[in-house]
């Protein structure tokens, strides 16, 4: 699953994540792609904007619910050399939220500057 | 009291599956009579047998089967859904010419109707769903 | 009559919270579940709708999809914190249930 | 499938309806769900607010995404004796529609009188 | 670069359509499919936002779904009808898709 | 131009695998070439053979095969969503000790990464979902 078996070829993913956590399994699975995403040795960045930023909420705890709390993996990340987090400063403040509150450290960006984000990408993928 | 209890979405997806187990678990843990738990749209895919989660997660059919036979629940998956989205158990299989059946033990296979009487019938009708 | 809704999406997400806010009458109540625990999370324009209504209408949330969320500190005072048994009480306490899905 | 199966019982089931067609299968299959009551001689009404009253809309026509066009069983509702068909005014306002666009004849209530409803039915069903 | 972005949910039900709106920058384009196309309908508020918008980013909205909904008389002037061999066009026309999923 | 599709959601329920298949068709007949086309979350569940849709409606599932063998089109269901939802195929249910399987011809199951590589080795991925 190297590079060379890709022909070398390194592109810029770019995935948004927009969606809570638990209610659906999206953030869960998107997660899996990230993690695969990175064995192959391309240029992954993560964007959590909308709902996408509850993910990454501190203190998870699904004990009572008995699902599966995945929050860990977003601190592994950077195990995998997965390092260029960026939330969205509007969808933090809307909900009540700061970067304290956040379990990984992360680079907050406007609005704005998170639209030029998403255009500096070659593969966008929101799930 | 008696409730009948309605899933409208799959398994693992969606949280409904979930928070509808754990409304039944409580319901029979305070004395109340499930009459029915009907599974309709995606709701039909939790019951099929062939679903292999990951070991450090929760079993969603199996969580559903064990319920239902300490409790003699009525899990019934609607036909018209099931046969829509490939849930079948043997008797539908052969009348659709199918080589395989997917259905795990507890739930049985049958018409909206079904859902109909657990609306009349029960007290209470709880759905939960996307 | 008096009718239990329920919500089980984010207010951001989608309409359900505040067309069942603009529905629920005097005396029905409200229980959040799943992603609809975050409309009752300090500091959103969801909470601040909420505290408009409580007056009339109850408001409940349960804990375990709240604490499976991380909002365990977050909640707004005034809602009313519920587990799965407390669930199936408002289920028989009210007349109806009505989930908004 | 009479009501004497049912130990004569008949109850008040409300249908609230409050998606789009077609994106989602709710409204189609929640359509198979009111037929069926109606075969148990049940006492049943079809609320449509907020994207429900884009449900019946006139001229769906679906050749071209080559899905089921189910609006025509929306006329066919009154063979069946359901005939308690609500329109919520400001739902339709909101989305630029009137009365006139719709393919069944229908009441028009008030957000406030859409709310009473709810509250008289013994089940209420949301799909 | 320029960027598709498509949206398939209703401007009522979700956010999507919002957020989309918010992020969509001079020189991309945006394609409304399945629900999305109640966008832009006539006399409503999504379609305002696509007005004020569409002077710098081209909207399009998938015929096959505008039909299916029965919309095709309620259609915002200035919204480019496309066909699926359209819609795959504008994909290979982009640089990047971004789906409002 | 190489595309890729990615489909995440089930048939029937949401249009998504509607709108993917339509897309993937008319480039096609455009002459673009498709390089595979990805299933993933409850998109598996298109590649199931088990279901029987209303006669006066499309089969979706028989829709993608067709493509497929017409097309020599790749169509990979993604592994870990399969094994939560239920979506096998021999060699899987035997691995897991299963005793039936339910995909459908021009389906195969394969790892994630499959969808990494669509990304990387198409020119453009159109994602449809919920």
């Amino acid at each position: 699953m190297s590079e060379e078996m890709q022909g070398g070829i390194i592109k810029k993913f770019l995935y948004v994540n927009r969606r809570a956590p638990y209610g659906t399994i999206y953030a869960l699975e998107s997660l899996e792609v990230v993690l695969i995403s990175a064995a192959f040795e391309q240029d992954v960045s993560l964007a959590f904007i909308d709902d996408g930023v509850y993910e990454i909420v501190k203190g998870q705890d699904t004990k009572a619910s008995e699902m599966k709390n995945f929050s860990p993996t977003y601190r592994a990340l950077e195990g995998y050399d997965i390092e260029k987090l960026y939330v969205e400063k509007e969808s933090l403040a809307e909900r009540g939220l700061t970067e304290a509150d956040l379990l990984v450290p992360v680079k907050v960006l406007s609005r704005g500057e998170m639209a030029d984000l998403m255009e500096s990408n070659d593969v966008v993928l929101s799930f | 009291m008696k409730l009948s209890v309605l899933v409208n979405e799959g398994p693992y997806t969606h949280q409904a599956s979930d928070s509808a187990y754990l409304f039944t678990k409580a319901a029979l843990e305070k004395g109340h009579e499930i009459f029915r738990v009907f599974f309709y749209h995606d709701g039909v895919y939790n019951g099929t047998r062939l679903m292999v989660p990951p070991q450090d997660d929760r079993h969603i059919q199996k969580r559903w089967s064990e319920l239902a036979e300490k409790h003699k629940l009525d899990l019934v998956v609607c036909i018209a859904a099931a046969q829509r989205r490939g849930l079948l158990d043997e008797n539908e299989a052969k009348r659709q010419g199918k080589d395989a059946n997917n259905i795990a033990p507890g739930f049985r296979i049958s018409g909206l109707g079904q859902l109909i009487e657990a609306g009349i019938q029960a007290e209470r009708l709880v759905a939960f769903g996307d | 009559m008096s009718l239990l809704h329920t919500i089980n999406k984010s207010p951001f997400e989608r309409n359900s919270f505040d067309s069942c806010v603009a529905h629920a009458k005097k005396g029905s109540s409200i229980l959040l579940i799943e992603d609809g625990v975050y409309a009752a999370t300090q500091g959103t324009a969801a909470a601040r709708k909420l505290e408009g209504i409580m007056k009339d209408v109850k408001v409940y949330a349960l804990q375990p999809d709240v604490n499976t969320r991380g909002m365990q500190s977050k909640m707004l005072d005034g809602v009313n914190l519920v587990d799965y048994g407390g669930f199936v009480d408002l289920v028989t306490q009210h007349n109806a249930v009505q989930a908004w899905l």
